[in-house]
């Protein structure tokens, strides 16, 4: 990686607490990953896997209970880029003065945490940057857009919040250009409508056009396609490829379509049960029967419908080779691997510390790093690569 | 700071607590304290129903009018010097009956259109919505006060109206519930599973997924209902001295409320706020631990 | 092995036969409308003809609003069809009245979309299962305990969830009780409305094994609804594709999916391809262009897919196409391949 | 073809005034529906009642049968009861509600007299509950497990709990006899010292104690809490905009809205009762003192009178969800 990380999160930790089981939901349970400038990364996964969360939480956007409990979001802006990369700060500074976290045996048992002070000084630390820096666009476009407000509205008030423009018909011309921008159909007219008026499709891009509008130095895309039909979801992503390389925006991809990761994403993180089981380029990782790949990993491509259809390697009578079990519920999380229950690669050298401790994220090539002893030998705890 | 702990024991075979269980404090304190007034309200009743009193509540003390509350008489006397106790124990006995008939009246009609309006769509629901919004017209008391002019000032009367015109509100919590079962499509799959509508409304939807929310029905509307007696016991529509109710105690008791004579009027107002209170805090709590988004 | 299973299943018997098969929508329109005497009416479902024989998969794809979700919610009675007719097993479902259909519940029943459709939030699995198995016969005590065993094993679900409420489970189990419900009153036809939508990757795949084995073991028949076009090639045996109400295309699976003839399908499977590579044929920038907005409540006058249809203007705007009086019918291609274009695609 | 963007723009806004107009003009007929039902109602109510009170009304208050025909056939009334329905319904329709058994005097001036005062006392009533409320729901939305958000609810069910009588004469007698702030005198004397204290301890009294604060305050606050759980807020919070400007409408605007003419009925009914303990000459007064006397012309006339202003506050809150919501506006 010769870029500079326009984002990095670093030993993130997002916990729910459940009153009914007196149990923490550990959504997000020790992630680190890194977007340079310019860069697609994709994190795919299953529901459950943290992978939203964790966007969510690096925009201070959970809430408590307890929420963010750990770790380090350091961003590196559009000006910080100008200034030499000097312009780094983390995102969640002062979170240990707000957060006291108990653990026993290496597990966090009990946590107390300033929810008042802590939501005041996310809203500080966020200030200029959430809208301006980083933008974020949702799943469920209908839903995320405000319902009281024409789609116009919405859009010229990211202009004029963020951008030197505050006159009111400039922006409007500014925003009627990025809806233009985003191929929606006569965008003079949609200005003025309300999202109601409006299909799936076309919400969600005016989504982009709004989430653009504010030209970020980062765009977070939270399950662009899920929910739109077939069609749609292509178009989505044709637009979204288009602007990549049009605009050359550094995205943070979020999907659980393997599909929309593989076509646009550089890099890819695979995440389950809360962590990031694999991190490479987007051609290793996904690319059916190029090894080394995690477990999961290979076990996740084979189980696509696609996989089969193209001959996959565990193609049988027409069934679909599948990963037995449920996926791991991150209220009861294994001391060992995550995916242990589920995997059959497990070979007897390793099953007593697959069983027993978690392994590490290790690096097997240069930026491709995997979490299993299969190809590493350091357990969690030891000296982190990568 | 607020603290999240862990349970001990190893993650695995945790079971769910209950919704009780796992309920808050101040919910709990909530149903407890509603729960206590309950037991108070039917032991009274049931004490002025038998007779069991600490004394004759419409005997005159001339000796100690408007005492505070000492020793013979545990909660003082009121102007005509009768027994402050034993009066409020019989007061009981004003809104008791009618009360339980306002309720059954309010949950048999709120059912029934709840029902109709949630499960059949269309004009049936059209028309279970214009009975709704022609009931809520009326002012509650203003309503009453039309049909004690064209009857007469019975409770039984008054309960009856108080009956009907609580039904809109449970009605519509009703057709909110069945709404959301259909969202889920979950009507249309016991439909399609071969179930008799009898059974999906009886079974299914009145009694799995409405019987707490009819029991906190209740609960409050057992409020209003007392509520309602003792406002007209107060405006003289009720029941009538010597015999005692609490909202006539309250009045009775004004005259001499601005002579400094404040307990007369004030330990039957006191009553009335204990128990309304009982009943709103019961309902409420209930409804926050049986009803709650989280514990479904 | 597919032709193999093909002529076998030409001698099966025809278990579902739906023709010309209309649901309109009456637009809720507002008071004035009323006044001026506007009633506007909306076809969801336009004119749909198909059979399912038994044993089969019959795939139905379509993008939302299309009208598939609704012609499965009147074969099984849930809708009443405008018009057209549904005969099930040699009875009409269209002409019988609610009450009567409740006997033919045993036989055909229906796998919604929603995991929580079957499952009553108050009633623990062993009581909606147990519900699910007396309902059409009466039986003792052991022989429910012994019949809800048995549906436990051929869904895979351990029978430590019995005492579970439904909230407790993932949503892998929740599909296979509702699976389970379904099986419980001995269903052989059964409409499975998007049953994998809702979960995740690596369950879908289960619970598509799941109804693949059942339907091996107990000999069922699918009308398999689902947007996935994926999954629905994998399970269907045949596939109709449906575009606003209408099928425009129906016919085996592998030449649907592959030899598609009718360019709505041509289009549906390619966003698959789109979807996926990086290397997409940029096909001059028509790609927004192409897609014009359409209305589900105005089909286009003559062929409803004219106005989105690149065909159309590849050939120059064809008068025929949006001629009012030649909506393309379905017509036979051989092979039981049928297409509703005017222009369809070459092989 | 020379600006399409501005002629779309005018068929855009044209569009949404309709639809607001047909909205407006539906919560109208439905007003309309809904006062016929009333009337009905009432009629209904009357028609029941033994001693047959609605002759009265139609045919005056002469006693005896034989007079009353003498003046049924002399006036023409109407014998069957749609037909008494209709000919009493022609009656208010004309302004004509009667007379009053007790005073003789026409019922409609009487209600056009008391009806001001009550008002004042009932929109006062709402303001002070709203005023009560408000903040608590902010602030125990804002802190919802906060000691003091805790201590504030108790107290607001505490409050909702008093009954408006007693808390009347506590009121009375703090100011006027504790420290005889002003003579016990009803409003329409002449201006006293303090008169505009005396107007405001009702208002007060009612909108503390009419029984909706602990509702009220509680709907607010979920109301508020399920918007800023909304999809829409989360987006707003990511683009760094006022989350306030955003949650207002749905999170605050409608819920209130919705408030006031849902407790306008509750309201309404403790006036009867405040204006009895403070002897305020308003409706509520005129309703107590006809259900004493047996006169429903009276009490009839008030009871649709107030079902009227009922429907008025419905209709106001019809008309602000017409025009604040395009969801609704599109059904």
């Amino acid at each position: 990686m010769t870029r500079s990380p326009v984002l990095e999160i670093s030993d993130l930790r997002t916990y729910f607490y459940s009153r009914a089981k007196q149990a923490f939901i550990r959504s997000v349970d020790g992630v680190s990953l890194s977007i340079a400038r310019g860069e697609t990364l994709g994190v795919v996964g299953e529901s459950g896997s943290g992978k939203s969360v964790t966007a969510l939480s690096a925009l201070g956007l959970i809430g408590g209970s307890p929420g963010v409990i750990t770790g380090a979001v350091e961003f590196a802006g559009g000006d910080g880029a100008r200034a030499g990369g000097n312009g780094r700060r983390n995102l969640l500074q002062d979170l240990a003065r707000h957060v006291t976290v108990t653990e026993r045996d290496g597990r966090i048992v009990a946590v107390a945490k300033d929810e008042p002070g802590w939501q005041a000084q996310v809203e500080r630390s966020m200030r200029g940057v959430r809208g301006k820096e980083i933008a974020m666009i949702f799943q469920n476009p209908k839903s995320s857009l405000n319902p009281f407000l024409t789609v116009g509205q919405q859009i010229s008030e990211a202009i004029r919040l963020h951008t030197p423009v505050k006159d009111s018909r400039e922006a409007k011309e500014r925003a009627i250009a990025w809806l233009e921008r985003v191929h929606m159909d006569s965008p003079r007219l949609r200005f003025d409508q309300y999202p109601d008026g409006l299909s799936g499709g076309m919400c969600q891009r005016a989504m982009i056009a709004m989430a653009l509008a504010s030209e970020p130095s980062l765009l977070i895309a939270d399950e662009p396609t899920t929910g739109l039909d077939a069609t749609i979801q292509s178009r989505i992503v044709a637009l979204l490829a288009e602007l990549k390389s049009g605009l050359g925006v550094t995205t943070l991809l979020i999907t659980h379509d393997i599909r929309v990761v593989s076509r646009l994403a550089d890099t890819v993180a695979v995440m389950y049960g809360g962590t990031v089981m694999e991190h490479g380029p987007a051609r290793d990782v996904l690319a059916p029967s190029v090894e080394p790949k995690h477990p999961y990993t290979s076990a996740l491509l084979a189980s696509l419908p696609s996989a089969q259809k193209n001959g996959g390697p565990h193609a049988i009578d027409g069934r679909l080779s599948v990963i037995r079990g449920e996926v791991v519920d991150t209220m009861d999380v294994p001391r060992g691997c995550r995916f242990y229950a589920r995997c059959d690669r497990v070979t007897d050298t390793i099953r007593a510390r697959c069983m027993s401790q978690e392994p590490a994220l290790a690096a097997v090539t240069a930026g491709h790093q995997i979490r299993c002893y299969l190809y590493g030998d350091e357990p969690r705890d030891g000296a982190r690569a990568g | 700071m607020r603290r999240y702990r862990q349970a001990a024991g190893e993650v695995g075979e945790r079971r769910e607590r209950s919704r009780w269980r796992a309920a808050t404090t101040a919910d709990l304190a909530a149903v407890g304290y509603g729960l206590l007034v309950v037991a108070l309200v039917v032991i009274s009743y049931t004490l002025g129903a038998v007779g069991w009193l600490p004394d004759d509540p419409a005997r005159m003390d001339m000796a100690r009018l408007n005492a505070p509350p000492g020793p013979g008489h545990a909660l003082g006397t009121d102007f005509l010097g009768r027994d402050m106790l034993s009066r409020l124990i019989v007061g009981i006995q004003a809104y008791f009956l009618p009360g339980l008939l306002a309720v059954a009246t309010s949950l048999a009609l709120g059912a029934t259109l709840g029902v109709v309006a949630g499960y059949r769509d269309g004009r049936a629901e059209a028309l279970v919505t214009y009975l709704s919004n022609l009931v809520d017209s009326f002012p509650r008391l203003v309503l009453i006060l039309l049909v004690i002019a064209a009857f007469r000032a019975d409770i039984y009367y008054v309960m009856l109206v108080v009956g009907i015109t609580g039904a809109p509100a449970i009605a519509s919590l009703i057709a909110g519930k069945i709404q959301f079962l259909r969202t889920k499509s979950f009507i249309e799959a016991a439909h399609v599973l071969g179930l008799s509508t009898r059974v999906i409304v009886v079974k299914h939807i009145l009694w799995y997924n409405c019987a707490p929310l009819l029991i906190i029905q209740a609960t409050l509307g057992m409020g209003e209902a007392i509520l309602v007696e003792t406002s007209l016991s107060y405006l003289g529509f009720g029941v009538q001295e010597p015999t005692p109710s609490w909202g006539n105690m309250v009045q009775a008791g004004a005259n001499y409320f601005f002579h400094g004579k404040f307990w007369p009027s004030t330990a039957p107002a006191l009553a009335i706020l204990g128990t309304i209170l009982g009943f709103h805090l019961l309902g409420d709590g209930l409804n926050n631990i049986l009803e709650s988004k989280s514990a479904p | 092995m597919a032709t193999s299973r093909a002529t076998g299943r030409a001698l099966a018997r025809r278990l579902l036969e739906v023709s010309d098969l209309r649901k309109h929508y009456r637009a809720r329109a507002g008071l004035l409308a009323a006044l001026h005497g506007q009633t506007r009416s909306v076809p969801a479902v336009d004119g749909v003809s198909f059979a399912l024989t038994e044993h089969e998969t019959l795939g139905l794809v379509g993008e939302s609003g299309c009208g598939k979700t609704t012609i499965g919610r009147i074969i099984l009675g849930v809708t009443r069809a405008t018009s057209g007719r549904v005969v099930f097993d040699g009875h009409d479902i269209t002409a019988l009245p609610m009450r009567a259909l409740r006997p033919l519940r045993k036989q055909m029943q229906m796998i919604f979309q929603d995991l929580d459709a079957a499952l009553n939030p108050r009633m623990r699995v062993r009581d909606i299962l147990r519900e699910a198995i007396t309902l059409h016969e009466r039986l003792d005590h052991p022989e429910v305990t012994r019949r809800t065993a048995e549906l436990l094993d051929q869904v895979n679900l351990q029978s430590g969830k019995l005492a579970s409420f439904p909230h407790e489970l993932s949503g892998g189990e929740k599909r296979r009780v509702g699976i389970a419900r379904v099986l419980a009153v001995g269903a052989r036809f059964i409409v499975a409305d998007e049953p994998t939508s809702a979960l995740d990757v690596s369950i879908q795949a289960q619970i598509v094994n799941l109804l693949r084995d059942l339907q091996v073991r107990l000999g069922l028949s699918y009308l398999f609804i689902s947007h996935d076009l994926e999954v629905v090639e994998l399970v269907s045996h045949r596939v109709a594709v449906m575009y606003l109400g209408k099928i425009v295309e129906i016919g085996p699976a592998d030449r649907v999916a592959r030899a598609a003839r009718h360019p709505y399908t041509s289009i549906l499977w390619s966003s698959l391809v789109e979807k996926r590579s990086q290397e997409v044929p940029r096909t001059g920038g028509n790609g927004a262009a192409a897609w014009g907005v359409f209305d589900f409540e105005r089909p286009g006058q003559g062929c409803r897919f004219a106005p989105r249809c690149p065909v159309y203007e590849a050939t120059g705007r064809p008068a025929v196409c949006t001629d009012p009086a030649s909506e393309p019918p379905l017509r036979d291609l051989g092979d039981g391949h049928s297409v509703a274009c005017h222009f369809p695609l070459p092989r | 073809m020379v600006h399409p963007g501005r002629g779309a723009k005018v068929t855009t806004k044209l569009a949404a005034f309709r639809r607001v107009g047909v909205m407006v003009v539906r919560e109208l007929a439905l007003t309309a529906l809904l006062l016929l039902g009333v009337s009905l109602v009432v009629f209904v109510i009357l028609h029941l009642s033994p001693g047959d009170p609605f002759s009265v009304l139609l045919e005056g208050q002469a006693p005896g049968q034989a007079a009353r025909a003498s003046v049924r056939e002399a006036l023409g009334v109407p014998t069957t009861w749609y037909g008494r329905y209709l000919a009493w319904l022609g009656n208010m329709a004309h302004g004509n509600l009667g007379t009053s058994i007790r005073t003789g005097v026409p019922v409609a001036g009487e209600i056009v007299r008391a009806g001001p005062n009550t008002l004042y006392l009932t929109l006062g009533s709402l303001l002070v509950t709203l005023l009560l409320a408000v903040p608590l729901a902010l602030y125990s939305a804002w802190r919802r497990s906060g000691a003091l958000a805790r201590a504030l609810t108790l107290a607001v069910y505490l409050i909702s709990a008093v009954p408006v009588f007693w808390l009347g004469y506590v009121v009375i007698y703090l100011c006027i006899h504790r420290f005889g702030l002003f003579p016990l005198l009803s409003a329409t004397a002449e201006p006293q010292r303090h008169g505009w204290l005396y107007i405001l301890l009702p208002i007060i009294v009612l909108g503390v104690a009419n029984g909706t604060v602990s509702e009220v305050t509680r709907h607010l606050r979920e109301e508020l809490g399920r918007v800023m759980a909304e999809d829409y807020i989360r987006t707003a919070r990511a683009k760094g905009a006022p989350v306030w400007r955003h949650a207002f409408k749905e999170g605050f605007l409608l819920p209130m809205t919705e408030m006031i003419a849902a407790k306008m009925p509750f309201v309404l009914g403790g006036a009867v009762i405040v204006e009895q303990v403070f002897n305020w000459p308003g409706l509520g007064r005129m309703a107590w003192q006809a259900a004493q006397d047996r006169d429903f012309p009276v009490i009839m006339g008030i009871t649709i009178v107030a079902a009227a202003f009922v429907r008025l506050a419905s209709l106001l809150r019809g008309v602000i969800y017409a025009g604040v919501n395009p969801r609704t506006a599109t059904e």
